[in-house]
C-alpha cells in the first residue's frame, strides 16, 4: 500500500525525457571541454586548471545527482541522508591534503 | 559491504504495512548506504591524493621515467581510452534513467515504442556497464605490460585499489542489472516495481558520479 | 537506605582519594611530569595548573549540585508529584556559555603555548639525532662525530635539538622531566627541542619509549644525564676517541666487505666518517661518576636462569676476547662486528648499517640494552650467552653453547657457539673498552 | 518494596515460558527481542572475557618486575583486552538495547528488516569467535587495539596475530554497518503514527545519532583496514615504509574513526540514562530539545577532533591548534547534558533503585573521565600525558564509569521488561557500590601513575619508579571489580527465574515500552499505538501530572491509514495469530550468509599459512555458500 503511494506521491515530479537529453549533453560536452584542456599544455600550466576540472566535475556530480537521481525532486529526507555525509567526506578529504601537505620525507 | 547493501535492498517489511514517513524502507536504506559510500571512497580518494608524487620508484601517471637501470617507462595513464569508458559510463546513466522511465510509465501515452522498452534500456545500461569494466580490464592488463603492478609503488598500489574499488561496485551493478532484466524478461516490469528500479538506480549512478570524480581527480589533474 | 549508604560512603571515599594526592604529591616521584627543568615544561605545567583549577571548579560544582540534589529532593512516601518542568531555556543557555567561557581560558593559552613551543630552535643549538630501533636507543651528535647508544648527555644551560628519526616501527621519545615527547616516525625526521635550565643540578634522568612498538616496547628505556658544560666537554672529547682498549694503528673501515644494504636509507642521518689515524694524546676518560647515580636510574631487572660459571669472569682475559671479535677467522662464533661498531677495529658495518649499538665505549656505560640492566661482569655475560632470554624479541642473537634461543626455536649448536670462557674474555674486552 | 512503584497497577501473571524454544529457534530468530537477548547474552560472555584478561593484566602489573605473564602474551592481553572491550562488548551491549528497545520505543513490531537484524548478529558472533579464539593458541593479535602501522603490517608484524585483527575488524564492521542501515530506516520509517521525532524517547534518539556515526565512521576503518589487509596478503605498499607509505596514514584513518567511535560506545549509554533519570525523579528529561540537540553536536563535532590523538607526531603548530580547539568545544554539548540531567532530578521526586545508581554513578564518573579529557585536548600538556597511565585512567572513566555504568543502568532498569521479574535489588546494590568503589581504586591512581611518568602498554617496569603503590592499589581494585562482577552475574541468572513478578510497568516508565506485557509477546503491539506526546505512558497513567506538558494529535491521514488506536496499557497476551498479525518467518539464511563470509575471509589465512589449494577452496566455498545462501534468502519471503 505505502509503496504505491510513496511511488504515486512523486512520481509525476520525476524529470522527463526532455532534460534526461538535456542533462547527458551537458555530461558529454563538459567531459570533452575537460580532455580538450587536459591538451593545452598553456592551460594545465596556469594555475586555473586544477580549479577549473575540479569545477567543472563537481558541476557533473551535481547534475547527476539532482536529476538522474531525482534528489531535487524527492523527499527531503533523501536530501539529508545524501548531503550530510557528502559535506563531511569532503571536509575530511580537504583536511587529509591540509594535514599531508607539509612532508618532510627523510 | 556489497553484500550489505544487496541483502539490505531485497529485502522488506514494508508492504502493505504503515510507514512513518510514507516512504519505502530500502529506498531509505539505499540513500543511507550511498552517504556511506561517501566516506567510503573519501577515504579511498584521499589516500590516492596523499601518495600522489610520493612513489619512490617508476613508472608515474603522468611523467615519464627511467629506472636506475636505464629502463624507459612512459606515462602510465591513457587518457584518450579512460575517456571513452568515462563517456561510456556516463551514457549507462542516461539508459538507466530512461530503463526507469520506462518501467514507472508502462502503458501510459509517450511510452508505447522505444520509451517504454525497458528491458531494452536496462540491456543497454548493463552493456554500458560491461564496456566500461572492459575498458578497465584492458586498462589494467597494459599498464601491468608497462610496468605498473599493484605491488609496483604508491601509485600503483593506491590508484589500483581506488579504480579497482569503483570496479568492483560497477561489476556488483551490472549483476543487478542483469538479475532485473532477467525479471523483465521472465514475467516483465510493472509500475508497482518501478521503486526496485529506482534503487537499482540510485546505486548505478552514484557508482557513475564517483568515476566523475575519480576521472578528474586521478586522470586529469596532473 | 541507599542514601545514608552514600552518606557513609561517600567520605570514605573522599578521604581515600585525598590520602591518594597527598601521596601524590609528597613521596619521590623521579619521572614526576611537574618538574620545572625545562621552559617547555614550564608551558605544559602552566596549562596543567590552570587546568587543574578549572577542571577542579567544574568537578567540584557539578559534584556538590549532584549530591544535594540527591540528598534534598530524595522521595518522601506520601509527598506530593513533583512539579513538572520540561526545560528552562535561561539557564540551558546559562550553562552553555559558562563552560564556553571556561575553554576561552583554557584555548588561548593553549594555542599561544603551541606556537611558542613549535618555534625554529634556535641555530646555535647543540644537535642530536635520535634513531630509534627495535628497542633501543641510538643518539649521534653529528659536529662530533659520536654515535652511542642508550645513554644520552645533555650539556646544561644549552639548547638541545633533537632530531628524531626511526629505522623501523614507531617510537616515541621521552624524558618526563624534560618535557613533553615527540614520536619518531618511518619516512619523516621530526623534531623536538628545549634547554635545561641553567639552574638545574646535575643528575642522571629516565627516559622511555612511549610509542608502542612491538614484544620488548616495555624494555625500551634509556638514561638521560644532565652535566655541566665543563662535564659535557670532557665526555665530548673522550667519546670522540677511539676506545682505550682497542689498538689505533688498525683501523680501517670495510664498508666494501658489507654488500647488503640498509633496508631504510636515512638521508639525513649523518653518517659518521671514521677517524683514520689515531689521535696522539687520548683524553682522560670521563662518564658521570656511578656514584652520583641516583637509585632510581639503577635498574633491578631481574636477571634470567641462564647458567654462568661466574667463576671465569674475573679472569676474563681482554685480549683474548679482542681475539675473538676481531679475528676474520673467529666471524663464524663471534660476528659481533658484523652488527656493532667498534670504532678503531675492523668493522663490517658502519653505524648506518649496524643492526646494533656501537659499542666504542661501552666500557663508560651504566646500563645498557636500553637501560635494562647495570652494565656489570654478569649481566654482560649473560647477555652475550642468551640476549633474548634477557629481553623478549631482542634482535641480538644468542651465542652460548647449547643455549636454546626463544625467539627462533632452536638450540645453538655446541660447536657453534661460544663458551662461558670466551663469553668472559669478550666481557672483558668489552668492559675494557673505556 | 521500596522499588515498586505506586502507580504500577496491573498485576500480570508470571511471565509465560516463550513457545520457542531451542537452539534451533534462536539460530534462526528474526525477532528482534530474541536477537536483543542474543546480543546481551553473548556480550555479557565477552564483558567476563575482556575483564579475565584485563585482570591478567593488573596481577602482571602489581607490583614491579613481575612475570606472571609473558611479554609477548602480555601484548596480546592488552591488544584483545581493548578490542574486545570496545568492539566485542560495548558496542555489541548497546546493540542488545538497540534491538531491543527502539522498536518497542517507537511503537513498532519489528525492524525493517528483520532477517538483516539476524545476520548482523551472527556475523558478530562468528567474527567475535573468530578473532577471540586465537588467544588460546598464542596467535592473538598483538599491535594494540589501534594496530598503528607498520608494526601491524608484514615487515614488522608478521605471523598471523594480526591477520586475525585485520580480518576480524573486517568482520566486525559487516556487522555494525548492516544494523546502523536497518536502525536509521527502521527510526525514521517505523515509528508509530503521532511519533515525531521530537517525541521520541531519548534513547532512541541517542542510538539515532549513533547510527549515523557508524555509517560515517566505519566505512572509513575500513578502507584502512583494506589497505592493511592488502599489505599484508598482497603486498601492496600502502603502510610499506620502504616504498615510501606514510605511517600517518594509517593514523589519520585509524582516529578519523576511532574518535567518533568512542561516542559510538558512550551515547547510547547516554540514551539509557535518559530514560532511567526522569522515571525514578517522576519528571520528564529536563531539556528534552536541548538534549537531542546535544547529541547530534557531539556526534557532528565528533568528525572534527581525531587529531587530538597525534599531537606527539609532530603536526605543526596550526594543526595542533585547531585539533585542541575543536576538541575543547565538545565540552560544551557535554556538560549540556551533564547539567540537564541534574536538573532532571532537581526538584523531583527520587527513588534509588540500582538502575538509578547507576545512572548517577554515571553522571559523576563520566564528568571526571570528561575533564580528564579536556586536559587532553592541550597539546603543550598533553604531550606530558599521552600514552601514559593518565590517558588510561581519562578514557576508562568515560567508558567504565560512562558507558559500562550506563549500560549496567538500562540492565537493571529493562530487565523486567524483559523477562518479567525483578531483579534482586540486595545484590544490586552491593554491585553497585562494590562496583563504584572498584572502578575507583582502580582507575583513580593511574592519574597519578601516568602523571608520575608510567607508560602505557608497558608489561613491565623497574621498582623504584614512584609507580609501586599506585599499581597495587590498581590492582586490588580490580580484584574487587570482579567481585562485583560475579555478584552481578548471579543476580542476573537467579533473578531470571526466582526474581519477583513485574507487571508491565515496574517503574512507572512514561514511554510506549511500558505499556505492553512483560516479556513482550512476539508481535510487540496488539495494536499499533497511536502517540500524542513524549509522555503518552504518564498522559495514560497519571494525566494530572503532564496536563502542563505539550500534547498535540497528529494529522488523522496518518492514523486512519495505520489503525491506530489510543495508547493504553495491554495487559492481555495473546498469539499473533490469533490478533492475525503478520511475523516474520524464522530462517537459518542469515546465519548460513554469515557463515559464509566467515569461511571466505579464513581462506585468507589459510592463504598466509601457505595452503595454496586450501586456501582457494575456502575462499571459493565460502563465497559459493554466502552467494548461495544470500538468494535462497532473498528470493524467500518475508512473512
Ligand atoms: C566513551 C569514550 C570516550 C569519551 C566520551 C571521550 C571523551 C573525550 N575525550 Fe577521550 N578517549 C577515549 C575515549 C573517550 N573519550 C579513549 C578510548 C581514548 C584513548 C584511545 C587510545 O589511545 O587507545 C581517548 C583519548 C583521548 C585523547 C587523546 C589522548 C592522548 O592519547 O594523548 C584526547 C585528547 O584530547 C581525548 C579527549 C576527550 C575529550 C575532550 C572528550 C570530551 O568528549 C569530554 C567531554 C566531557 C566533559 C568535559 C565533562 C562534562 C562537562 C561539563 C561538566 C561542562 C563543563 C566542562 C568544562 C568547561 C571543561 N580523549
Ligand atoms: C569499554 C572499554 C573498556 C573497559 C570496560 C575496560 C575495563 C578495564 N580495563 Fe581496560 N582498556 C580499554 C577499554 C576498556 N577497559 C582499551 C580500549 C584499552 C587500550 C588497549 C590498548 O592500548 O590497545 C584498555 C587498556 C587497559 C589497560 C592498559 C594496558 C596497557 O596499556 O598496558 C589496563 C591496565 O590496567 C586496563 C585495565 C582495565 C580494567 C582493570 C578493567 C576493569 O574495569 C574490568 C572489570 C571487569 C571484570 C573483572 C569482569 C566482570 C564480570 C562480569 C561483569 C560478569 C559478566 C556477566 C555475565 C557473564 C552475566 N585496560
Ligand atoms: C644480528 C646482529 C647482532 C650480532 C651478530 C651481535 N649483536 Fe650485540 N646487539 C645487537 C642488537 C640489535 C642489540 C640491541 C639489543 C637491545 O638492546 O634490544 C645488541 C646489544 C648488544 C650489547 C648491549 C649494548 C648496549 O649498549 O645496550 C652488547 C654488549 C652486545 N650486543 C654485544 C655483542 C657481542 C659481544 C656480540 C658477538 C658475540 C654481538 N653483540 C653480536 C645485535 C647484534
Ligand atoms: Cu620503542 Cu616503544
Ligand atoms: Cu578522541
Amino acid at each position: 500500500m505505502s509503496t504505491d503511494r510513496t511511488h504515486a506521491d512523486h512520481a509525476h515530479e520525476h524529470p522527463t525525457w526532455k532534460q534526461y537529453k538535456w542533462v547527458a549533453l551537458w555530461l558529454f560536452v563538459i567531459t570533452v571541454f575537460e580532455v580538450w584542456a587536459y591538451y593545452v599544455p598553456a592551460f594545465v600550466a596556469s594555475k586555473a586548471f586544477v580549479p577549473t576540472l575540479i569545477i567543472m566535475s563537481a558541476v557533473k556530480f551535481t547534475i547527476v545527482v539532482l536529476f538522474y537521481m531525482h534528489l531535487k525532486y524527492d523527499h527531503q529526507m533523501f536530501r539529508r541522508l545524501f548531503t550530510g555525509p557528502l559535506i563531511i567526506a569532503a571536509c575530511t578529504l580537504v583536511a587529509f591534503l591540509f594535514l599531508f601537505s607539509k612532508v618532510r620525507i627523510g | 559491504m556489497a553484500t550489505v547493501a544487496a541483502a539490505g535492498a531485497h529485502e522488506a517489511h514494508e508492504h502493505a504495512h504503515y510507514t512513518t514517513t510514507g516512504l519505502n524502507h530500502r529506498k531509505i536504506a539505499m540513500w543511507t548506504f550511498i552517504g556511506s559510500e561517501c566516506m567510503l571512497f573519501g577515504s579511498l580518494i584521499s589516500t590516492y591524493l596523499v601518495y600522489k608524487g610520493r612513489s619512490v620508484v617508476g613508472p608515474f601517471p603522468h611523467e615519464a621515467w627511467t629506472s636506475p637501470t636505464g629502463q624507459a617507462f612512459k606515462p602510465i595513464l591513457n587518457i584518450p581510452v579512460t575517456s571513452a569508458s568515462t563517456f561510456v559510463l556516463l551514457m549507462s546513466s542516461l539508459f538507466m534513467v530512461l530503463a526507469l522511465a520506462a518501467v514507472e510509465n508502462k502503458g501510459k501515452p509517450g511510452y508505447e515504442g522505444l520509451l517504454g522498452a525497458s528491458k531494452f534500456w536496462l540491456a543497454a545500461t548493463a552493456a554500458a556497464g560491461a564496456t566500461f569494466l572492459g575498458f578497465q580490464a584492458f586498462e589494467f592488463t597494459s599498464f601491468v605490460h608497462e610496468g605498473l603492478t599493484i605491488r609496483t609503488n604508491l601509485f600503483g598500489t593506491s590508484f589500483y585499489t581506488l579504480t579497482g574499488f569503483h570496479g568492483t561496485h560497477v561489476a556488483v551493478g551490472v549483476l543487478w542489472l542483469m538479475t532485473m532484466l532477467f525479471i523483465d524478461l521472465k514475467r516483465g516490469l510493472e509500475p508497482r516495481d518501478a521503486i526496485n528500479v529506482d534503487i537499482m538506480a540510485l546505486y548505478w549512478h552514484f557508482v557513475d558520479v564517483v568515476w566523475i570524480a575519480i576521472f578528474t581527480l586521478v586522470y586529469l589533474i596532473k | 537506605m541507599s542514601t545514608s549508604h552514600l552518606r557513609r560512603v561517600a567520605p570514605v571515599a573522599v578521604l581515600a582519594l585525598v590520602l591518594l594526592a597527598l601521596a601524590a604529591c609528597g613521596g619521590d616521584y623521579p619521572n614526576s611530569t611537574f618538574s620545572h627543568n625545562t621552559t617547555l615544561n614550564d608551558g605544559a605545567v602552566f596549562l596543567w595548573d590552570r587546568m587543574m583549577l578549572l577542571g577542579t571548579i567544574v568537578f567540584v560544582v557539578v559534584e556538590v549540585l549532584l549530591v544535594y540534589t540527591m540528598i534534598k529532593f530524595r522521595r518522601r512516601e506520601g509527598g506530593p508529584a513533583p512539579r513538572q518542568t520540561h526545560g528552562n531555556a535561561a539557564l540551558e543557555i546559562t550553562w552553555t556559555a559558562i563552560p564556553a567561557l571556561i575553554l576561552v581560558f583554557l584555548a588561548v593559552p593553549t594555542v599561544k603555548t603551541i606556537f611558542e613551543n613549535q618555534r625554529k630552535a634556535p641555530a646555535e643549538s647543540l644537535q642530536v639525532e635520535v634513531i630509534g630501533h627495535q628497542w633501543w636507543w641510538e643518539f649521534r651528535y653529528p659536529e662530533y662525530g659520536i654515535v652511542t647508544a642508550n645513554e644520552l648527555y645533555l650539556p646544561i644551560g644549552k639548547t638541545v635539538d633533537f632530531s628524531l628519526q626511526t629505522r623501523d616501527v614507531l617510537h616515541s621519545f621521552w624524558v618526563p622531566q624534560l618535557g613533553g615527547k615527540r614520536d619518531l616516525i618511518a619516512n619523516r625526521v621530526n623534531h623536538i627541542w628545549f634547554t635545561p635550565k641553567a639552574t638545574m643540578q646535575p643528575t642522571a634522568l629516565n627516559g622511555a619509549c612511549v610509542e608502542y612498538c612491538g614484544s620488548s616496547h616495555a624494555n625500551m628505556r634509556f638514561r638521560t644525564f644532565a652535566v655541566t658544560p665543563a662535564e659535557f666537554d670532557k665526555w665530548v672529547a673522550h667519546q670522540k676517541t677511539v676506545a682505550l682498549g682497542s689498538p689505533a694503528a688498525s683501523v680501517t673501515t670495510a664498508d666494501s666487505a658489507v654488500k647488503e644494504k640498509p633496508i631504510v636509507p636515512l638521508k639525513t642521518a649523518s653518517l659518521i666518517s671514521l677517524p683514520t689515524s689515531a689521535p696522539t694524546a687520548a683524553p682522560e676518560a670521563w662518564s658521570f661518576p656511578a656514584e652520583r647515580m641516583p637509585a632510581y636510574t639503577l635498574p633491578s631487572t631481574p636477571l634470567p636462569a641462564t647458567k654462568f660459571d661466574e667463576t671465569l669472569l674475573a679472569a676474563g682475559d681482554p685480549k683474548a676476547g679482542r681475539e675473538l671479535l676481531t679475528n676474520p677467522a673467529n666471524l663464524g662464533k663471534a660476528p659481533c662486528l658484523t652488527c656493532h661498531v667498534i670504532r678503531g677495529e675492523t668493522n663490517y658495518a658502519n653505524d648506518d648499517q649496524a643492526k646494533g649499538p656501537n659499542l666504542t665505549h661501552i666500557g663508560t656505560r651504566h646500563t645498557f640494552a636500553a637501560g635494562l640492566y647495570r652494565l656489570d661482569a654478569k649481566a654482560l655475560a649473560l647477555w652475550i650467552k642468551n640476549a633474548p632470554a634477557m629481553k623478549p624479541g631482542s634482535v641480538m642473537p644468542t651465542f652460548g653453547a647449547g643455549e636454546y634461543n626463544a625467539m627462533i626455536k632452536q638450540a645453538v649448536p655446541a660447536a657453534a657457539g661460544l663458551d662461558d670462557r670466551q663469553i668472559a674474555d669478550i666481557v672483558a674486552y668489552l668492559r675494557s673498552l673505556k | 518494596m521500596a522499588t515498586s512503584s505506586a502507580i504500577s497497577t496491573t498485576a500480570s501473571a508470571a511471565p509465560q515460558p516463550s513457545v520457542q524454544s531451542g537452539l534451533w529457534s534462536w539460530l534462526t530468530t528474526v525477532d528482534h527481542k530474541r536477537i536483543g537477548l542474543l546480543y546481551l547474552y553473548t556480550a555479557l560472555f565477552y564483558l567476563l572475557v575482556g575483564g579475565l584478561e584485563a585482570l591478567l593484566i593488573r596481577t602482571q602489573l602489581a607490583r614491579p618486575n613481575l612475570s606472571v605473564v609473558s611479554a609477548e602474551m602480555y601484548n596480546q592481553l592488552f591488544t584483545m583486552h581493548g578490542t574486545t572491550m570496545v568492539f566485542l562488548v560495548v558496542m555489541p551491549l548497546s546493540a542488545a538495547f538497540f534491538n531491543y528497545l527502539i522498536p518497542l520505543q517507537i511503537g513498532a513490531r519489528d525492524v525493517a528488516f528483520p532477517r538483516l537484524n539476524a545476520f548482523s548478529y551472527w556475523v558478530y558472533a562468528l567474527g567475535g569467535l573468530f578473532i577471540t579464539l586465537p588467544i588460546f593458541f598464542g596467535l592473538a593479535p598483538n599491535g594494540g587495539w589501534f594496530g598503528y602501522a607498520p608494526l601491524s603490517g608484514p615487515t614488522y608484524g608478521g605471523g598471523y596475530n594480526m591477520d586475525f585483527w585485520v580480518l576480524g575488524l573486517q568482520i566486525l564492521g559487516i556487522s555494525s554497518l548492516a544494523a546502523a542501515f536497518n536502525f536509521i530506516t527502521t527510526i525514521i520509517n517505523m515509528r508509530a503514527p503521532g511519533m515525531t521525532l521530537m517525541r521520541m524517547p531519548m534513547f532512541t534518539w541517542m542510538s539515532f545519532v549513533v547510527q549515523f556515526l557508524i555509517v560515517l565512521a566505519f566505512p572509513v576503518i575500513t578502507a584502512a583496514l583494506f589497505f592493511l589487509q592488502f599489505d599484508r596478503f598482497f603486498g601492496t605498499n600502502f603502510y610499506q615504509v620502504q616504498a615510501g607509505g606514510d605511517p600517518l596514514l594509517w593514523q589519520h584513518l585509524f582516529w578519523v574513526f576511532g574518535h567518533p567511535e568512542v561516542y559510538i560506545l558512550v551515547l547510547p549509554a547516554f540514551g539509557l540514562v535518559s530514560e532511567v533519570l526522569p522515571t525514578h525523579s517522576r519528571k520528564p528529561l529536563f531539556g528534552y530539545n536541548v538534549m537531542a540537540f546535544s547529541g547530534m553536536m557531539i556526534g557532528f563535532l565528533g568528525f572534527g577532533v581525531w587529531a587530538h590523538h597525534m599531537f606527539a607526531v609532530g603536526m605543526g603548530p596550526v594543526a595542533d591548534s585547531i585539533f585542541a580547539v575543536t576538541t575543547m568545544l565538545i565540552g560544551i554539548p557535554t556538560g549540556v547534558k551533564i547539567f540537564n540531567w541534574i536538573a532532571t532530578m532537581y526538584g523531583g521526586s527520587l527513588r534509588f533503585p540500582t538502575s538509578m545508581k547507576f545512572a548517577i554513578g554515571l553522571i559523576a564518573m563520566f564528568t571526571i573521565g570528561g575533564i580528564s579529557g579536556v586536559m587532553h585536548s592541550s597539546p603543550p600538556s598533553d604531550l606530558q600525558q599521552t600514552d601514559t597511565y593518565f590517558i588510561v585512567a581519562h578514557f576508562h572513566y568515560v567508558l567504565y564509569g560512562g558507558a559500562i555504568m550506563g549500560i549496567f543502568a538500562g540492565i537493571y532498569h529493562y530487565f523486567p521488561k524483559i523477562t518479567g521479574r525483578l531483579m534482586n535489588e540486595r545484590l544490586g546494590s552491593w554491585h553497585f557500590w562494590l562496583n563504584f568503589i572498584g572502578l575507583n581504586l582502580t582507575f583513580f591512581p593511574m592519574h597519578f601513575s601516568g602523571m608520575l611518568g608510567m607508560p602505557r602498554r608497558i608489561y613491565t617496569y623497574d621498582a623504584g619508579q614512584g609507580w609501586d603503590l599506585f599499581n597495587m592499589i590498581s590492582t586490588v581494585g580490580t580484584y574487587l571489580l570482579l567481585v562485583a562482577g560475579l555478584i552481578f552475574a548471579y543476580n542476573f541468572f537467579s533473578s531470571r527465574k526466582r526474581g519477583a513478578v513485574a507487571g508491565n510497568d515496574p517503574w512507572g516508565g512514561a514511554t510506549l515500552e511500558w505499556s505492553i506485557p512483560s516479556p513482550p509477546p512476539e508481535y510487540n503491539f496488539a495494536q499499533i499505538p497511536e502517540v500524542t506526546s513524549r509522555y503518552p505512558m504518564w498522559d495514560l497513567k497519571a494525566p494530572d501530572r503532564t496536563a502542563s506538558l505539550e500534547h498535540v494529535h497528529p494529522s488523522a491521514d496518518d492514523i486512519a491509514a495505520a489503525h491506530a488506536v489510543p495508547v493504553h496499557e495491554e495487559t492481555e497476551r495473546r498469539s499473533a495469530k490469533e490478533l492475525g498479525i503478520a511475523i516474520p518467518f524464522s530462517t537459518i539464511r542469515p546465519f548460513m550468509v554469515a557463515l559464509g563470509i566467515i569461511i571466505m575471509f579464513s581462506g585468507l589465512i589459510v592463504l598466509h599459512v601457505g595452503e595454496f589449494p586450501l586456501a582457494m577452496a575456502a575462499m571459493l566455498g565460502g563465497s559459493a555458500f554466502m552467494v548461495g545462501s544470500l538468494y535462497a534468502w532473498l528470493t524467500s519471503p518475508l512473512e
